[in-house]
């Protein structure tokens, strides 16, 4: 394993305190393993995290217009209430809090004992779960979609909602819009290797690649040879339309890499994602391209579409100012 | 007369539970590799490495601040999903200690009904969905059982043990419902479920422990 | 090889359409391969460019603040002398335009001789090269050292400079001065693939690293085993600080990836960074983490220092709004 | 009777030129491969594919004209190092052409002469650097030398084919000071410049080709 490391226990804590000295105006509480900002103002708070190992996410999105807190776990792993507990008291100024929770089982678990212990304390806590993974059959017996890069347009758009001064149920809603409109579609070409691991959570052949894999290195629901970047797109929009009626409408577009594959590669597959959404009549409103919610070193993107309604888009432009993502 | 385990009787499980996880790594890592992401056994072996560590605080306190203590830890140092879970479990079990000075066989049975009900609640799950609650529910429905028969502690902690490690042996065959196995394509049919097999570790361990007191 | 592109032959045309698709402040001029700012303003025009594969440089830095074009050659390869012209004729007001050269034979040859030819047409051109890399030997005789991360410096201080108003000399006069006083220096732990190549330029065992290898897999001055981030940290600061003297000084830093280096490790290496600067009593002034000149899919990472004073802090903090850099 | 060069005649030459590029791709690329970046070979390959596309165009214009066309071609298309320095050659070399029609034995060593400049002043570079300019200079010299000397034309094109493919040779022993092989930490030695290796072969056709027009 080569990773630019110290120690693999050490890594959460030490990438967190590194992000914490490049960007001045991020706090770092430590053992905790929380990022917030340092200058609170008064609105609600809106809180997200999860394992380690998504880098930007979730302390890259901790920032004016975006979140007021992340909370790391140890690398894919939840964090424990204690912690997610500490985020929210970060965030809190009065008027509430909202936790914006992927689906997994143990972040669910964790965020809503956080939740009640907090609300033991008096806070008003509200959540919302991101299940944006169509690569999941959707379930209400079973756990579910997970959540995956659909989950920073989420945060833009709560923390938007916040930061204009609406209350914890208009907040709330507007996240709830905005997942409801999401969908994603992802596809690894290499797995990746958990510092404390040493190796590949699956090992594909040189040919292979893995269609709808996690965000944990959880092996996909199909394994196949490679493709060009126009099957690619053909291949994850396909899935993405199939399940959420987007015609005729206008998005925004996010065209994920996992950690390891170039801006290069996700521009020339933005174009062909581009060239089917016109064809198929769907407008692009806004386009973000980039390393946004990764799985460590893994090779391969994801491929998220939001439906935009006018709400939405004023909420989508509205600046920001965090270290992973600025709107001016 | 029956068993009678006080605060310091219980620090005597734990350490012997943490060893008996400490010398499963390898098998317990493969089974959550093989369907969720492989760290449960390092996640609840640091829990217990924790609980060692605290050993001279906890055998000092009621047995409700133990469990209390016990819950605190697990869930902090553990993490992702079973860290929640055993805390939880020993948040709703030290309810059932309040006021109380030694667990009896009632009050074991009272224990670990409260940990499933909270494990459950919790998790939003129930048994038949490949979880931890497969082992622990048919050791705490063979519990209540045993009380109902009235049968002898000795014959009971054999009975609970077996009910444990086959409760956890048959989560192979079923379907994930919860937990990582169930966004494998084939939900972890096959497979056991690592979870399941801690737990079980844990039961058989407290009921051994429980026969050298008798 | 698994990349997501269609044809080796068409990554360069195709990276940049996807890339004018996802920012709309961009143009693409097909054929000659330059992006653009679509809005000109009276300025200086500052141009950059090189061989393609250090994707976000140099398209992702045409913006308010930084360049006004960008000019790309096949992977790894200098744009000819006709496309750095059309770049020339696109940044080009009135006011004369800055070339930002990087110190590679190739790259001086083709822009000086396009510089050559617009002076034919009466616009006025200055340049200037970027030579960071403190890998290479520095010497007049021979090419000397490259220019490697240390030129998104200059994209950023020229760009003030040129936002600010300031005449072609006085640009010149500021990029110069940031070169001056920028040093970098880089290590891998894997190489890069050429789309047209299909298989690595060096291979490095399993436990081997490159010091000083170039950004386009060009093999380093030292091969060593596998390193902590406190020691790639000390061994990369020891080679910049021996060759420039930046002790009481506040300094710029660019941690910088390589492509497929994912920011865990990048923040993990920044902390050890500033524990070293702090330690040799050189003060931070601002941190950039992230992919801004890449190597293909090369695993590793660069770091650079600028030494700042009142002008470069004040032009290094202006506002800039570019795909890759965004300073608010 | 000496040799005389048409413009259709320069363009026989660039076809069999061309060709002799095209067959020893492997041996080239590896070369560049070596002490560079590997893409010697595909640069220069495909300008003499377009070289050949441009040939319908090419034959029918003035010996100036067709120099600067192949000078503009090689420029824009090669891209890199070598397509800016033969556009550099070439369009020096155009400067000795004006007002020519036919290309005779002094005009080709004045050719030759201006594409050495050229590349020399492009590239801020001289003999001895390890470059192509080693393959050329000795053949410019050797050309110069022989009309000095007034050997007969036969004489000739055989003295600098062989000084051209000599000096290429002799780059295996150098120190790099220009191209990327100036990056590596033995400065190339022990390798063939790649560049100088195609100037060679190039040189050879045209010195060839001659002979078959005496
Ligand atoms: N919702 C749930 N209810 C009950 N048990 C669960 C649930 N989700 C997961 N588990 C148990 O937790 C175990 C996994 O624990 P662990 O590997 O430590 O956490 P994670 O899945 O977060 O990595 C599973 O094997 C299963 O027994
Ligand atoms: N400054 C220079 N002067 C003369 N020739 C040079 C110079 N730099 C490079 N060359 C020649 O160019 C060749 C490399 O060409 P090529 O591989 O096409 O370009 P690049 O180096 O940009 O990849 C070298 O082998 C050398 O002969
Ligand atoms: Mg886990
Ligand atoms: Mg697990
Ligand atoms: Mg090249
Ligand atoms: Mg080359």
């Amino acid at each position: 394993m080569k990773k630019i490391i110290n120690h693999p226990n050490s890594v959460v804590t030490e990438l967190l305190i590194g992000m914490a000295k490049a960007h001045p105006d991020l706090k770092y509480t430590d053992e905790l393993e929380v990022i917030s900002r340092k200058v609170k103002s008064k609105k609600v708070g809106i809180v997200s995290g999860g394992g380690s190992g998504h880098e930007p996410a979730h302390a890259g999105y901790v920032g004016k217009g975006m979140l007021d807190a992340a909370v790391a776990g140890n690398v894919f792993s939840s964090p424990s209430p204690d912690r997610i507990i500490k985020g929210i008291e970060e965030a809190n100024s009065g008027e509430g809090v909202l936790l914006v929770i992927k689906n997994y089982s143990g972040d669910i678990m964790n965020f809503e004992m956080a939740k009640d212990m907090a609300e033991m304390d008096d806070i008003r806590v509200e959540s919302v779960v991101v299940k944006d993974d169509v690569a999941v059959p959707d379930s209400t017996y079973s756990t579910g979609r997970r959540g995956i890069a659909g989950t920073v347009f989420v945060h833009k758009i709560a923390g938007a909602k916040a930061e204009a001064g609406a209350n914890l149920d208009q907040v709330k809603a507007a996240a709830e819009k905005a997942i409801a409109n999401i969908r994603s579609m992802g596809m690894a070409m290499n797995s990746c290797t958990l510092p404390a691991v040493g190796k590949p959570g699956f090992v594909l052949g040189e040919n292979e690649i893995e269609i709808g894999m996690g965000i944990h290195g959880e092996p996909g629901v199909e394994r196949t040879s490679v493709k060009t970047a126009a099957e690619t797109a053909d291949i994850l929009l396909s899935k993405v339309l199939a399940d959420y009626d987007y015609s005729g409408s206008e998005v925004a577009v996010l065209i994920n890499g996992l950690g390891a594959t170039p801006l290069m590669e996700l521009y020339i597959l933005n174009n062909e994602v581009e060239k089917i959404l016109t064809e198929k009549n769907i407008k692009v409103y806004k386009t973000f391209v980039g390393n946004y919610m990764t799985s460590l070193d893994m090779s391969g993107c994801s491929v998220t579409l939001m439906k935009l309604d006018e709400e939405l888009k004023e909420l989508l432009d509205a600046p920001c100012d965090t270290p992973a993502l600025k709107v001016l | 007369m029956g068993f009678r385990l006080s605060s310091k009787d219980y620090v005597e499980y734990i350490k012997l539970a943490a060893a008996k996880i400490h010398e499963n790594g390898d098998y317990v890592t493969a089974l959550d590799a093989a369907t969720g992401d492989g760290d449960h056994w390092s996640n609840i072996n640091i829990g217990f490495e924790k609980l060692i560590e605290a050993i001279p605080v906890m055998e000092t306190m009621s047995l409700f601040d133990e469990f209390k203590k016990i819950g605190m830890i697990m869930m902090s140092v553990i993490g992702g999903s079973s860290g929640v879970l055993y805390g939880s479990a020993y948040m709703g079990a030290a309810k059932v200690l309040k006021d109380k000075d030694v667990i009896e066989n009632q009050d074991m049975c009272n224990i670990m009904e409260a940990m499933l009900n909270a494990i459950m609640q919790r998790g939003n799950a129930k048994p038949g969905f490949k979880t931890m609650i497969d082992c622990l529910y048919p050791a705490v429905e063979c519990y209540k059982d045993c009380i109902t028969k009235a049968l002898s502690e000795n014959e009971t902690v054999v009975l609970v043990k077996k009910a444990a490690v086959e409760g956890a042996q048959s989560t192979a065959a079923m379907e994930a419902i919860r937990g990582r196995a169930c966004y494998q394509a084939n939900k972890g049919v096959g497979h056991l479920d690592p979870g399941a097999i801690t737990m079980a570790y844990q039961i058989e361990t407290l009921m051994d422990y429980i026969a050298t007191k008798l």
